[in-house]
């Protein structure tokens, strides 16, 4: 196994494993919490998790493709959260009501 | 420079708690705030990483644009602290929190197997422009097609979330 | 990078800090004098010469205020947002030299010789330095959004709502606006731009180089259109007059500080100060040739002092001090300006506040780059 | 020593000095009884009627989706703005300046569909 003296030089496994973190804590906290906006920052911290990886190659590999990915990632997640927040909003004003428990009764 | 402990371990301590914190906060308000702590922290550990204009530009979009929003609307419609966040059901979070924990068991078996060690080959001088510049010239000769795909998407998410407020009924509804 | 290396870093950064806050009770002597001045009275003048003790005054009276906490409030974000609203400012004003690189010989000091060393009058230097400042100044806006829902008020809660909205929109022009002259300097570190402002006035004209020998190289004159929406879009930024409306007096009892007091009030001002000074050195940074004279480099300032019979280390450390001053005295101009403008102008309405943004500088930045764009390749290319 | 390592002693100073500056107030200023009346948020002197805060405009929610989406299309000019040097002097000045035209146009057409559908008014 890793003996300690590799766990202080920190090398790609860490980062892996950090970005692993966050994915898996952000797709917990978008299975387990109720509410709509909460779950919405769970996406944000899974595509963090990515993007640390992203870099972590793109630096141990010293290619910038990695980097150019990580900006466009960027791009999309934060046109994602703008629209999911846009639908929440509409949701929220109409019904009154954030948690996601209510949205199975939703009809059409 | 990115491998040097003293840097990286703090940091990632922080990252961690914080996330765990969006995870457990009660109030969405304090998970939005703890979000925010997570993406600081990461823009710092991305300028850490020799990406200095990515540790930029994540401090800048995701620390100053995106979670702002999260922060706004949840101030803007006064979300009470609900007294349970998580979901209920003892068994459906235990199957949930052990599929998550076969999944990262999986990744780690798997990274810890792999021979693919490599070293950086020299650590990005923090003062100067070059892998800004390496990343700048690399995104316009190879990637402009995407680019300009990106622009179009903005575009429409634009338009799409005037739309969607003006519908009826919506927040900025015309009647 | 041995100890007295690491031990300069640390010194230079709690000078840096201390200066930033420093600052703050003479802009704020400044702001009463000068208003005083502008509204033809006399401001300050009891306490001490000129009134300058008046500020220590102050500064002890803010100490000794009762702590209040409004009842109901989430107490914990109620006491983070001063502090919030600290550091943005500090960590951007670290990022910017503030004068000319200085190196010393090796020379003896507490029983052994330090080797030389080259040390920047500057906290950090990070390649992207505008990026960086941009990115951490974008976080003030969380210390309004948490002062006003912490203190659990609902016109705190709509004046933090509403300087946090301005904010962001003129964080808009604040990035556009300085595209274009980043893209004729080419870089974004603060450094190289000025090594390039120095030397008269060099330009591709439709091919070839012409040199205008009575005007300095600076940024203004390429981009004039681009440093007044710059700094319209900062004094936005820092919500100074006339752009204060979320705190203002008249409409929102005081905006998102309303319940705040003593201290936790004076770390607020610190913070918008603090913006000023950032936005302020930015200007003469981009725009006026950072800290040098217009046709003066540091070297021959250095070899003047080394004339003057100076060791090398004196030397360059009077440089150093000379090239600071001249970026003071740049910075404290552009600060006039801001007083200046704050006791001259009225306050525009919110919603005329708003449009300035979206619909008059947001556009004019657009074309600004465009234009430049054009300029640059049409005499460039050709 | 990386410039990081100073930043994060700096921002850990600044905020220790915050929190100081917080907590000295707190020592030194004197402790009178917070009487319910007093602890109530502070309007002018009426009586607040409550915490309804349902009147709060919404419109803020929709500033702040425009502004994540301009203030990307803002951060890609910025590594064009680098990267137009090189090209121009590789003779290639006309392909960038052009790939950022189609890019600008559509930024501005966003903008001005914006400013045409008022969807940029505060009451």
């Amino acid at each position: 196994m890793i003996e300690l003296s590799s766990l202080l030089e920190v090398s790609l496994g860490h980062y892996i494993f950090l970005g692993l973190f966050l994915f898996a804590v952000g797709l917990l906290t978008i299975m387990l919490r109720k509410n709509m906006i909460v779950m919405l920052m769970g996406v944000e911290l899974l595509l963090n998790g990515v993007n640390t990886i992203f870099l972590a190659f793109s630096h141990f590999s010293s290619h910038t493709e990695g980097q150019i990915l990580v900006f466009f990632i960027l791009t999309v997640a934060a046109a994602e959260a703008g629209v999911g927040l846009a639908l929440a909003v509409s949701i929220y004003k109409e019904f009154k009501e954030v948690n996601i428990s209510f949205f199975e009764s939703l009809k059409g | 420079m990115a491998n040097n402990p003293i840097v990286f371990f703090p940091l990632a301590f922080v990252i961690a708690v914080a996330a765990l914190g969006v995870l457990l906060a009660s109030n969405p308000i304090f998970s939005a705030l703890f979000l925010v702590l997570s993406m600081v922290c990461l823009g710092f550990m991305f300028l850490a990483m020799g990406a200095f204009f990515l540790g930029g530009v994540q401090l800048a979009v995701y620390a100053g644009a995106v979670t702002v929003l999260f922060v706004m609307v949840l101030m803007l419609f006064d979300l009470k602290d609900n007294a349970n966040p998580i979901a209920k059901g003892l068994l459906s979070r235990f199957l949930k929190v052990s599929s998550i924990g076969v999944f990262v068991g999986l990744i780690t078996g798997a990274v810890s197997l792999t021979k693919y060690y490599p070293v950086p080959v020299k650590a990005a001088d923090p003062s100067s422009m070059e892998s800004t510049r390496v990343l700048a010239v690399g995104l316009f000769r190879d990637y402009v097609f995407a680019f300009e795909i990106l622009g179009v998407l903005l575009l429409v998410i634009a338009i799409g979330v005037v739309s969607v407020s003006r519908i009826k009924g919506g927040t900025h509804d015309r009647a | 990078m041995d100890a007295m290396y690491i031990g300069i870093e640390i010194i230079k950064m709690v000078v840096i800090f201390l200066l930033m806050v420093q600052l703050v009770p003479i802009l704020v002597w400044i702001e009463r004098r000068g208003s005083a001045f502008i509204q033809n009275r006399f401001g300050p003048n009891r306490v001490g010469p000129l009134g300058l003790v008046q500020l220590l005054a102050d500064a002890v009276k803010f100490a000794f205020k009762e702590e209040f906490i409004p009842g109901g409030s989430y107490k914990f974000l109620f006491l983070l947002a001063p502090v919030v609203a600290l550091i943005p400012g500090v960590l951007a004003f670290a990022a910017i030299p503030l004068g000319a690189p200085f190196s010393l010989e090796p020379f003896e000091m507490f029983g052994n010789t330090w080797g030389p060393y080259d040390l920047k009058l500057q906290g950090y230097d990070y390649g992207i330095g505008i990026v960086f400042v941009l990115g951490v100044s974008s976080l003030a806006a969380y210390s309004l959004l948490m002062a006003g829902w912490g203190s659990a008020n609902k016109y705190s809660l709509f004046g933090a709502l509403r300087a946090s909205a301005q904010m962001i929109s003129y964080e808009l022009g604040l990035g556009l606006s300085l595209v274009g002259i980043l893209l004729l300097y080419g870089t974004f570190s603060f450094n190289e731009m000025i090594a390039i402002q120095d030397g008269p006035l060099t330009f591709m004209f439709m091919g070839k180089e012409t040199i205008i020998p009575f005007l300095p190289n600076w940024g203004i004159f390429y981009q004039p259109l681009g440093a007044i929406l710059f700094f319209v879009s900062v004094f936005a930024e820092s919500n100074r007059l006339p752009f204060d409306l979320p705190e203002a007096e008249a409409e929102l009892v005081a905006g998102y500080h309303t319940e705040y007091g003593g201290l936790k009030m004076n770390m607020f001002y610190i913070g918008e100060y603090g913006h000023m000074m950032v936005a302020s050195a930015l200007m003469a940074t981009f725009y006026f040739g950072g800290y040098n004279l217009p046709f003066v480099t540091p070297e021959a300032i250095n070899e003047m002092f080394t004339g003057m019979g100076f060791a090398f280390n004196g030397a360059s450390l009077m440089t150093t001090l000379v090239s600071h001053l001249i970026l003071m005295t740049k910075v404290f101009l552009f600060l006039w300006i801001f007083i200046w403008v704050r006791w001259t102008l009225p306050r525009f309405r919110y919603d005329q506040l708003m449009d300035l943004g979206w619909k008059t500088i947001l556009p004019w930045a657009l074309a600004n780059t465009v234009i430049t764009a054009f300029v640059v390749v049409l005499m460039r290319g050709a | 020593m990386s410039p990081l390592v100073a930043t994060v002693f700096l921002a850990l100073f600044v905020t220790g000095f915050g929190f100081l500056l917080v907590f000295v107030a707190s020592i030194l200023g004197p402790k009178t009884n917070q009487s319910k009346v007093k602890k109530m948020a502070y309007e002018c002197g009426l009586t607040s009627d409550g915490a309804d805060r349902s009147k709060i405009p919404v419109k803020f929610y929709l500033t702040a989706i425009l502004f994540i989406l301009f203030d990307i299309e803002i951060i890609f000019l910025y590594p064009w703005a680098v990267a137009y040097q090189d090209y121009v002097s590789e003779g290639a000045g006309w392909f960038i300046f052009s790939s950022m035209f189609v890019f600008v146009l559509i930024f501005i057409f966003g903008l001005f569909w914006e400013i045409k559908s008022n969807a940029l008014e505060w009451e």
